[in-house]
This record gives C-alpha cells, structure tokens and sequence, in this order.
C-alpha cells in the first residue's frame, strides 16, 4: 500500500510538472503566433505608406495634398467603421451571407486564444488560429483598410474629399465584410470549397470592383481623352516617390501573405513568402519585357505595375501551389498588367494609377490561378488539386464562381453608393478646382510650395 | 522685327503655339512666370492660419517676328488665348533692332 | 530495496529530461521575448526616418540638408551619449534621484536575463524583463534617441548646427535619464505610483519641455510675426515628405508601445497595438473635423499633427486602458491638438513643425489621461482605477505631480543649458544665414540642386 | 510481476508525453528561427529601397528613372538568377571552389529544418541553421540580391540599362555563388578559418570589386574631370531622398546582420544589433568630423557615407568584437570613407554614390578588422582570438589571405564581363545620352514632369 | 508705353509689389531668374570638392506702364527695393510698341 | 544702351558666361526657359502611350551693355555658343532707354 502510494505520489509529482510544460508550451505557442500575427499586422499597416506614394507619385503635383489626405484618413475611417460593425458583419456567426453574432464594437462572447473545439464564441470562422481576440481584430483591421485604400488611386484628381470618404465608410463597414464573411467568415463560398488564401479577391477584386463602379459613375479627368479619342497621357509627377511606394507595398506582401497563416508555421511561412517574392520578381520581368517589345521603351510607371500585378495575383495561390508555379502565374501577371493598361485606356476608362489593372483583373487572374496550379496540401490545405495538376475543372469553376458573385455584389452595390452620393452631394469637383488643382481647393494647401512647378501637363 | 510677349494663361498653351504655328512662324521661347493683375490670387491655409497668393501661374511666350506679321499674330493668338475671364493676360509688342541665328550666325529675318 | 531503487531511478530518469525542458522552454521563452523586444527596437530605431521627413517636410527646402542632418548625427549622439553615461544614470541603482550604480559604459555587474528575484547586478530596476542586457540597452537606447529628435524640429530653421549637437549630447547623457530614473528606472515617482507605460511624459513631454525652452532662448523665425502681431504662416516645403514621415512614425509606435512590455506577452501586445491604432485612428478623424469647422478646410500638416497627436497620448496609457477609452482619449488628442497649433502662434511661440502642441501638449493630457481611463489590471499592471473608473482623483492627482515636476525639472534645466549655449558659443545662425538658408550655410550643400526654387516664401 | 507491469506503464506513459514535448519543443523553435530569419530577410530585402534612394537621390534628376528601374529590375533578375542555379553553387555540396550538388532550381534532396548530423541533403555547408529549405533559401536570396545592387550606384548616369541587366545577372548566378562557396559554402577560405559573419567581403567587397571593374570600363561622367584635372562636383538631386535611403539601409542592417544568425539566439543577436549600431553611430561622429575638419563643413553626403561605411565594416565582425571594439571599428571606417571619397576622385575614378569607398574600402577594412579585434567565443563563435586581443596575427593573415583572393578574383571577372559586354554591345549610352538624360533616353519617362528644372548642373 | 524691368532680391518682392500698387498700377508679371554681377556667388561643397556658384536667385518684375508713370515708378522701387547691399539689381526701361488685353481685345494704354 | 537677349543651350551657359565676361561686361541675368523651334522634341511614354514633347529646356541670357559693346557681344556669343547642330538658339537686340542700379540710384550706363 505504502508502495503504491509512494508510486502514485511519484507519478503524480511528474505529472503535474509535465502538465504544466504542456500549458507552458502552449503559452509560448500562442506567443509565438501572436507575435508572427502582429509583426505582420504592421507591415500590412505599412502598405498604406505604400499606396500613398505610389498613388501620388502617379498623379500630378496639383492633387498631391488631396491623395495623401485621402490615404491617411482612409485608414482611421476603416479603423473605426470595422471596429464599430465591419468585424461583427465578416467574422461573427450568423448566416451564409453575413454575420450577427457580436455585431457592434467586436463585443460578442469569445475565449481566444482558445482554438477550434476548444472555442466557444461568437467568431468561431476564425477560431483556426490560437491568438488573442484583438490580434484577429487588428490584422483583419489592416486588411480592411487595404481594400479601402485601393479605390483612392482610381478616383484620384477628381473626387470629392467628403464623398470619397464617406464612400470608404460604407466600403468598409458594410460591403467589404458582407464579401468577406462569404469566403472568410464562413460564408456560402467557404462551404462551396472557394480558396482564396489571402485574399486576391476578399480584399483586391473587392477593391478592383469598387472603383470600376467609381470611374464609370465620376467620368475621366479633363484632358485625359481627347475629342478624336486621342489618349493624352497624364504622367505622374514623382516616379521616385511611386517607386518607393511600390517597394513598401512589396516588404508589406511579406506580412499580407505570410502572415495570414495568423500562426508561426515555419513550413508554411518559409514557403509564402518564396512564392510571393518569386511571382512578383516574374512579373516585373515580364512586364519589362511586354512594354520594351511593345510600347518601345521599358516605362518605369508600367515596372510598378507589373510588381503589384505579381504580388495580387499570387496573393490568393500563394499557399495553395509549388514555388515554380508562383514564377509562372507572376510571369502572366506581367504581361496581363500590361495589356490591361493599355485596354482600359482604349474604352476610356480613366485609372490615374492603374489601380483596375493591378488589382481588379489580377485580383481575378490570381483567385481562378487558384483552380489552375493548386497542389493538394501543398503546404498544409487541402485544396484539392487544380486543373494542371489532376484536379480537373471542379476547383476552377468553383473560383470562377467565387469571382462572379463577388464581383456582381461589389460592383453594383458600388455603382448604388456611388450614385446615391452622386445625386445627394455630388462626388467630382468643379472643372475650375479640377484644373487648378484639388489641393487648393479641397485642403487650401499645396503640396511643394518652393518649386516652381512646370506647366507642361497642366 | 518685333518681339511680341503674350502673357497667358497656363492651360491655353497648346492652342496658341498651334495658332502661332498656323502662321508659319517656326520658333518661339516661353517660360514659366506668375502675374499678378484683376484676377485676384486665392487663400491658402497652413497650419491653423491663412494667408493670401498673390501671384497666379502664368506662362510668356516670346516670338520675334518680322513686323508685317505682328498684326495677324496679334490677332490670332488674341482669338485662342480668350476664355472671357478675368486674366487672361496681355499682348505687348517691342521692337527688335538686330537677330542672330546662332548655329549659322545668319543675321536680321533670316535668322528667325 | 531494489524495487525503490528501480523506481528511484525511474523518477530521476523522468525528472532530469523533465527540468532539462522546463530549461529550454525558459530559453525558448527568453529568446521569444529578446526577438519581440529587438524588432519592436527596429520600429522604434525607425522612427528616426519619420521625424527626418516629417520635420523637413514642414520646413523650407532651403533648410531640409540641416534638418536632415540634424536628425541623422543626434541619433549617433544619442546612442554614445546614452551608451557612456544616460544608461547607468537612468537604470543603475541608486538614489530615487538617479542611478549611480554600473554608472559608465554599461559596466555594472548584470546577470540578465535572469528576472526579478533571480537577478543580481546593477539595474535592477529592469530586471523585470527576461532579456538579455543588451537587448535591454538597446531598446532604451532608441528611446532615448527619439526624445533628442523631438526638440531638433520645434528649434528648425534656425538653430547652429554644433549648439543643437553639444545640447543633444547633454539631453541624452543627463536630462532625459535622471527624470526617466525618477519614472522608470525605480525612482521616486515609481515609487510613489506614478504610470507612464511607454513614455507619453519620459519620452515626449521630456522632449518637448527641452524643445520649448529651446524656442523661447532661440526667438522665432525671422518673418513669422508681423510688427502689427499678425501671423504669417511659413508654410512647409514636402507634403509628400511629411506625410510619409507620419506613418513611419505610426509604424514606429507600434514598436515604441507594444514593445514596451519587452516580452512577447500576448494578450497585452495585441491590446496594447490595438488601442494605439484606435486612438491614432481617432485623433485623425476629430483633427480633421475641427480644422474643417475652425478653419475652412482640412490642412493637411493639420491631419498629420492630428495622428501624432494621438500616438503621443496613448503612449502612457496604452496598457492601462480599453480599447473605447482609446478612442475617447484619442479622440480628445485630435481636438486638443489643432487649439494648441493656433494658441502658440497667438502667444508668439514659433514651433515650425508643431512638436510642442503633439509632444508637449499631448504628452501631458496623455500622462493625465491615465489617472481618468486606467481600469485596474486590464491587462496586467495593477495601476488601480483612474477616475472615470471608480478609482476617485488618487491615481489623476499622482499623475499630475508627476507631470508637474518632470516639465519643472527638465524645462529649468533645458532654459540653463541652453542660456549657456547661447552665452558661450551662439545658438542662432545670423540674419543673412537664416534668409539664405542654413543649409548653404552650415553644409555647403542644398538639398534639390536641380531643382527652380519658387521665391512665393523665401 | 503486476506492480512491475503498473511500474512500467507509469514509466511509458511520463516517457510520452515527454518525448512529445521535447518534439513540440524542437518545433517551436524551429518556428521561432523561421520566424526571426524571414523578417530579418524583410529587412534586408528593404534595403532595396534604401539603395534605390540613396543613389536615386546622390545622381542628376535627369537619371532618375533609370536608377529607380535599374534597383528594381536588378532585384528581380537577382531572385531569378539565384533560383535557377546561385544557391546550387554557393550552397551546394560540392568542391572548395564552387558547390555543384543540387545545382539547378534548389532541387537537390534535403531534409531541413533537420540540423548538423542530422542533416542530409544536398547543402550540407548551411545545416548548422534548423529551418526550412526555403527559408534558407530566401534569407540568402535577399543577400545575393544585396551584393547586385551594390554595382548599380557606382556605373549610374551612363551605363546602359540592359548590359547592367545582364551583368547583375552574371553576378548573381555565377560570380557572387562562386566566392560566397569559398567562405559560406564550405569551401577552401572556410576551411582556412576565414570568418565573415555576415558579408563584409562575401556581400560588399564583392559587389565593391564589380563596381571597380564596371567604372573602370566604363569611365567617368562627361563632366566629373576637367582637362586640367580639376574635379568638378556633380550634386546629388535629392537629399532628402538620399538621407531616407541611408536610414532605411540602417533599419536594414538590423536584418543583415543579427539575422545572420539564422536562429533566434537571444544574447548573440542582441549582441549583434548593438555592435552594428554602434560602429553605425561611431563612423558617423568621426565623418562629421572629418569633414567638418577637412573641408570645412560637414557635408550631408559625408555624413550618408559615414553611416554606411560604419555598417559595412562591422558586418564582417558584428558577432565576434565587443562592443567596445565595434565603437573603434565603426570610428575609423568613418575616416576611412571620408579619405577614400577625396583619393578615388584624386586618381580620377568617378564613383557617383560613393559605392567604392563604402562597400569596397570598408568591406576590406571591416573583414581585416577581425583580424585585429576578433575575441574568440566572445558570443558563440570560437573564431580565435585578434592580434590586439592576444591572438597574434594568425587570423589577421587569413582574412587577408581572403581578401586579396576574393578581389583578384571578382576584380578580373568582372573586367572580363563588362570588357564582353562592352564588345558585345556597348555599355555606354551616346553622349548626347548622358546629356539629355538617360530618363529619357532609356525609359521615354522623366522622373518629375511637373517641376521646372534648374539648369545649374546640366 | 514703356516696360520696367526690375531685377530685385526675392525677399523684397513683398514691399515693392506694394509700392507699385500704390502707384495704382493694376498688374505686373513676375520671373524667377539668376543673377550675375559684383555681388559673388558662394561657395558650395559636394563630396570632398568645392565649386562655385555664380549664379544667385534674384527675382524679375515685369511692369508695363503709360510713358508718364515710369519716372515716379523707377523712383518707387528704387526706394523700397535698396538694402545698401551689394546685389540689390538694376531697373531698366524699354519702349513698348502695342499692347492688348486678351480678354476683351482693348488696345494701347487701355490695355494695361 | 542695348539689352542682348541670347537663347542657348543649357549645357553652354559656362562657355558663354566665361565670353562675356573676358569682354570686360559685369552683369548678367539668366532664367530657364522653354524652346520651340526647327529642333524638334522627343517623344516620351507613360502606361502604354507616347506623346510628344515639344519644348526643350534653354537659357535666356539677358545682358544690357552700352551701344558699341553690342557687336563684339554678340560675335563672342555666337562663336561659343555654336555647337552646329540645329537648336543653338538665337540671339536678339532691343534698345534700352534707362537703366537704374538700385543700390545707390546711379543712371544710365554707369549702372550697368
Ligand atoms: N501692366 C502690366 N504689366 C505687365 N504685366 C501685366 C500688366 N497687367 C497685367 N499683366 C499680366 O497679365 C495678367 C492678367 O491680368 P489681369 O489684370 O489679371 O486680367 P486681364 O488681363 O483679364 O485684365 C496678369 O496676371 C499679369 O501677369
Ligand atoms: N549688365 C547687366 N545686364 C543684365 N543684368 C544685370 C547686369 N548687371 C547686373 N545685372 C543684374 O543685377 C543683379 C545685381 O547686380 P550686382 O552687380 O551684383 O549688384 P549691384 O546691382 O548692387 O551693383 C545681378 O545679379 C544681375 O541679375
Ligand atoms: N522666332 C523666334 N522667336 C523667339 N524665339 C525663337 C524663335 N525662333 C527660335 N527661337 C528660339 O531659338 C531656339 C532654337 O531654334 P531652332 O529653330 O530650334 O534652331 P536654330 O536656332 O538652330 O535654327 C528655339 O528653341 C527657341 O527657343
């Protein structure tokens, strides 16, 4: 008896112990995890610097003031707009179409960092990941402001302040989290077997959609088509800042990609951040390629399209498919982004900084690639295999699928708003502000006032 | 030969070198400058205080010409550079008493 | 017997891998906690481009290589500065006036990262984190660094280069550790239960109290102030420049707060990022709404001192506070912040960057803010309520006495060496120095040859 | 007998869990190394955009674009290049001269994150690190792409753009692998007892030693030398952008360096970021006054290079000098640069960044250094000690012995290239060319359109 | 009508713009150029080497006026435009042949 | 008195200013302009299309000299300015009445 009471002592003397490195371990797991999220978190953060300089070095020293206000505040309307409902709608329970559970002000019941089973709460779709609740919040945030930010460079240099940021509002607080919560929020398209990793569609078609429905609702900027249907180019007025911009969004792709692992999987991150860097590196070289053949020269604006068409595309594959399929689905991007350039501009569709090009048609290019190059667990997903690797045509029409009601949703609730702020408040400036500038008009300040600006793109 | 400086306004550029060239003129020199006139600068705002521009982006175009052309060029330049609002700059005309081209040292009419 | 020895040696078997690991998870958990610490650094380090370009943005161009340089050299003071002297003065053990123990080149005995109880060597006062010395060192340094940079842009444009340097070497080495010993390195203001998490009064108010002492010796820029008292605005050269330098330093904060745990904690990183982002994101907002009602339109420098504004009240309470208060201290920053710009220009205080009314100003509502919206053990620190929550005026008066003698203590300091400086070498570039420009004048360079400079503010 | 069995299965069932947590243990830390290694890269691949600032910013406007193409063109040929076959033959099992297992696509046969004996693989030389493959492979990547960008700063304003293209690529799928191998790869400098913990030579003294040999085919800028030998300077266009640059290397080098790691070793990277930032700071002191003692005012130019050399320098020695020493390494790379400036425009070598004296010159100084400073294990590395810390010159030789081998051999490989180059197709644009600009002339675009351009250094 | 062409130092702009509009002259038109003379240029530095420059930012005035206005006019801004210093321009004054106002076609003085 | 106004190549400015100083003259003024003439642009590209950019980036050289100086000023001008190649520029005379030095009021040529 004595004995066993010795042994059970014993054991229970290393049990405990042991159970508490378990605990431990998990502890530092969740750490570790939550670190990766967050670090992430701000180089997705980041990418607002990024679209502020690419999108004003894009445009013309006039509207500078205008482009950059719109990206700061951008990001503190969709902070707060998806704080106040946007996170409620995309990640709370509630139907396929939208959540409910925990709507307002991120305050359903949760128990994060407790994970899967484990999870009792109102934001179970995302219950995947063992972190804390406001690390889920906060990089999901950055994404939504992502989405948001994409719409400003298409409407550039002609759209009202305030209707551009109450549009913003509407983005990120009701559609962007109604699409969301399709494909991340466990949604109809999630049950339907739709991948989109980190959001080709979820966040840049999304993008994409709403400012096609703003172009075609705002009308081109002065000047840009002339009566013969002659495309005057408008250049940009800083190709160092727009360069600059294209690096930061691409060091913040390495938080956009990787990080929406939302864990420190070694594998899995190691290989994100190769496919997202061999993809864009293909892209600006076929682009490079496409324009010197094409176009005669290699333009450095059409570089920086090619980057981003790189980065989008492979932003949904780019934990679903082999480091060599990230060289060629970027490879086409390159090109895609080129001919897009060129095609939008012959129908008249005014883009200042190629913000349809890069993120609409390759947001879709990268989530149907998706049903082309994807490998069964690949990584750690069971996607399915896509079309050139045995899968058939079942997850390509499941991603085309996905991109249609997405892009029909988006697009005509973005032509409703847009319109509606058309006849309620009007959303271009006059032709008198257009062509002294927005901001002077909009902001009563001007961008470098020591220059002596040139007139010759006035 | 006269030199006339036609002060305008920056958006009208194009038209009035197409209009000049219309002429047959083959040169001109213009150059970026700021008026200040009738039409009144704006109010800008910095940092919680605002403060008045004067001065309004304006481009001279300067084209010596022999003097039997100086009245159509006048004319034509005057017809495109209208928008009927206030500042749309002046016309002046001043003599030229000697041109030289430089690459071939041609000298008077013949250098312009 | 042999049974016992069996199963002794069974439980020692067991017991030995058993505090072998419970050994690795404390170095997984150091090393965990070193890696948080040293990328949070790299954020703060960081900021030092956000206030190069936000500093030169808002001044002339015809000064942007001084300012520029400024900002680049005063880090490498800071780092030897703080490296020979400030460490040990701010984190030695000592007195609750200073430290005095391992006093020079961090020399102390220092068994880091052993924590707490376990820690034995000269500056205890951290020992609270379980990192190694120089992970330690290195976070603080950064810090002291950006408390350097505050003053550089409130004395712009007119400052000699060598007396900001000689004034920035004393800054580092004495000022900012013996107030920052008072507050963090277990001073009397510690002591006394006085909470400052990341540094809302250590770091910004300590910089600007030095700054404003700085303008008041240094007069303000010629041209600034009409003879009949009317304020003419100096308007700023880059708005691209400055607006990039905002969301670096944006960026930065989420290094300087959440990285001010020094440990990979999860729940407090993400709330503490979390509540950052939403009182920035709030600030921006009410800053833009009060200077379109205020003033016409949405100033641009406005939205940029606007963010920051918030960055720096949130500072001290970020960990004490929830997420709402966040908003509503942020919210108030926003508001507080556009007053302040318009109340020193009234009162004739020549700030041409704004870093009084962001860092001085926002600095104490932030400390003060504290003792309204701290909520006991939010997260983890037992600060007790502030006053909104129940905790009556004990942790607001604190608050208060600490703001109170820090801004006493650094600005009297700040107006003796800078009065020395001035006595004793010249702090003012002469007249025809400053028309001209300093950057001819202090480094033989201009910073945009290339450029035709307007003469619209010369 | 039953109580044996009861004794037993206790026994297993402790064994268990306890091998599984020592399995769970190994896997966090891969995932912590993972971790740290890829944002590390982030960093590092972010100096791409501090190099295309700095050298954007040190040349004409009128060359704007191209420089701006050529940093981002080369970073992509460089990912391209060390896929196909660089990492095959600096990391690949091979001879002491080159790795040829595994060569093409990363396709041999590995089995990391297993580490040391464990391994088995094709790249036997970098499995001291437990990662993945991939990432190993990205953080080299980043490095590969480092050493290419180095070139482009030093041949800017008359280089044409595509035999910079296809040099970049010569370098980075031959060149740079095959000297890499020698020290990094296992190969004979290695085996030597050659150290260079992060680059000073692998990555800048080679990119330095391509750049000579580029300048020297090339020639200088029409304009940078009179006919009386009189130096004319040519000004940088942007300071601002050159001073943005030189701050975003730095936050780079906080990859480069502790990242060098490969793993998240709390007291060696903690360590490494100090001595880097401390050699940083000291060569920047020492520039200033250098410059300031020298020519009279402290240039901001010098000031960029300061910063830089001090980087460079410590690179090699980072992880085996105290920090002490990296003060005194940093202080004399700060004169060093200063010296090196006025000698290369002495003997007529136009250099337009400064890339020779900061990458080469100091990627020497700073590889000898730890021939003098080395203290052996002072972190991890059991280097044997410098001849100023007792070790005699034993280690000072080889690293020279290093030195000249890896500059004789990337010197006149790269005469060879260019010298090809040079016959094959030029590498120089047409006078008219340089004059106009090569933004135009290579690209159709102009970097800044709407700013009125000062003729004052055509 | 004559053209006044005064060449002045940019921060003087402000007080003979003034002084001209006192005069109840309505417009003028303004340049940045650079300027050569007595006054020396200054030393910069760029990488370890000097060199000068010549060339120092002046601004131009522009004013074209009825022939009886310009003595008080060169009077007016010879007075505010003065520091004593080396460098402070030269004012010179050329006939002006015809003048027009884009806007409404008006000739000659009215013109102006 | 004479002002000259010489138009050149930007890359030439050194050459010419060295000319006309060597002939003893004192002052000058130059500012950036724009160019159109038988040297035609270039074409430049952006996101897929070209344009055409007409104006090239000359100097205006203004120099105001007593009336015998003007010949020898011009044939200096004319001699380093020429590169043979179309675009040299031009140079153009017109008489000057007054000239003012602002800094101490001195008239005519002893201001210049
Ligand atoms: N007397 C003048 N001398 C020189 N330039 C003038 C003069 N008056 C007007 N200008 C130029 O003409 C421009 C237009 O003049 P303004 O009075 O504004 O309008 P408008 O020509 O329609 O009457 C001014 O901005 C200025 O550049
Ligand atoms: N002969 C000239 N022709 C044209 N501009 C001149 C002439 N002489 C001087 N200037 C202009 O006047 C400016 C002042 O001349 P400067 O000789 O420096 O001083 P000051 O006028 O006081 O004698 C010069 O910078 C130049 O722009
Ligand atoms: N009629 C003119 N009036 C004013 N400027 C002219 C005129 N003709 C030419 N120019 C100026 O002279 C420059 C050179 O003229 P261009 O016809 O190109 O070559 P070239 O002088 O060799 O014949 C033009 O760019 C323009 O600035």
């Amino acid at each position: 008896m004595k004995k066993n009471i010795f042994l059970l002592s014993a054991f229970l003397a290393l049990l405990i112990p042991g159970l508490c490195w378990s605990q431990e371990l998990g502890d530092l797991k969740v750490a570790m995890d939550t670190v990766w999220t967050l670090i992430a978190a701000f180089l997705v953060f980041w990418m607002n610097a990024g679209f502020a300089m690419v999108e004003s070095g894009l445009c013309r020293s006039k509207n500078t003031v205008n482009i950059l206000a719109k990206n700061f505040v951008v990001f503190a309307i969709a902070s707060l707009a998806f704080y106040v409902v946007g996170w409620g709608i995309m990640f709370g329970n509630g139907s396929g179409f939208m959540g409910s559970d925990g709507l307002w002000l991120i305050g359903g019941a949760d128990n994060s960092p407790a994970m899967g089973e484990a999870y009792q709460g109102s934001y179970s779709s995302i219950s995947w990941t063992g972190i804390p609740l406001y690390a889920k919040f906060f990089f999901q945030l950055v994404f939504a402001g992502t989405a948001a930010t994409i719409v400003s460079g298409a409407v550039a240099e002609r759209i009202k302040f305030l209707s551009f940021l109450i549009f913003s509002f509407v983005l990120v607080a009701l559609m962007y989290p109604i699409t969301g919560h399709w494909i991340w929020g466990g949604g109809f398209l999630a049950t339907a077997g739709f991948w989109d990793f980190a959001g080709s569609t979820v966040v840049h078609s999304v993008g994409g959609w709403a400012a096609l429905a703003g172009i075609l609702v705002l009308g081109p900027r002065i000047g840009k088509f002339g009566k013969d249907g002659k495309v005057t180019p408008i250049p940009g007025h800083n190709m160092g800042m727009a360069t600059l911009g294209a690096l930061i969004l691409w060091l913040g792709w390495f938080g956009f990609n990787p990080g929406s692992t939302m864990a420190a999987a070694p594998i899995d991150i190691a290989h994100i951040a190769l496919t997202t860097n061999m993809a864009c590196c293909a892209a600006i070289i076929t682009a490079t390629i496409t324009a010197w053949l094409m176009l005669g020269k290699p333009d450095i604006s059409m570089l920086i399209n090619g980057a981003l068409a790189g980065l989008v595309a492979i932003t949904a594959p780019c934990a679903f498919v082999s480091v060599g399929s990230s060289v060629v689905i970027g490879a086409i991007a390159g090109v895609i982004v080129v001919l897009a350039v060129i095609f939008f501009d012959k129908i008249k569709i005014d883009d200042p900084v190629g913000a349809l090009s890069v993120h609409l048609v390759n947001g879709i290019w990268g989530t149907l690639a998706v049903g082309l190059f994807a490998q069964d667990k690949i990584v750690a997903t069971a996607t399915g295999n896509g079309l050139f690797f045995g899968g058939g045509l079942h997850l390509f029409l499941v991603q085309l699928k996905g991109v249609l009601l997405v892009g029909a949703f988006t697009f005509a609730l973005g032509l409703i708003v847009w319109g509606a702020l058309k006849v309620m408040m009007g959303i271009r400036v006059s032709e008198e502000e257009e062509r002294e500038g927005l901001d002077i008009g909009e902001h009563g300040n001007i961008a470098y006032p020591d220059f002596q600006s040139s007139t010759g793109h006035l | 030969m006269k030199k006339l400086e036609a002060i305008i306004k920056p958006h009208k550029l194009d038209e009035v070198k197409d209009a000049i060239m219309e002429l047959g003129v083959q040169g001109m020199t213009i150059s970026e400058v700021k008026g200040f006139g009738r039409q009144k600068g704006h109010t800008e705002l910095y940092r919680g205080a605002e403060y008045v521009v004067d001065f309004i982006p304006k481009v001279k175009i300067e084209v010596v010409v022999k003097d039997e052309d100086i009245t159509r060029l006048i004319t034509a330049i005057q017809k495109v550079a209208t928008t009927g609002k206030i500042g749309d700059g002046k016309i002046f005309v001043t003599p030229v008493e000697a041109a030289v081209r430089i690459r071939t040292g041609e000298k008077g009419e013949a250098a312009i």
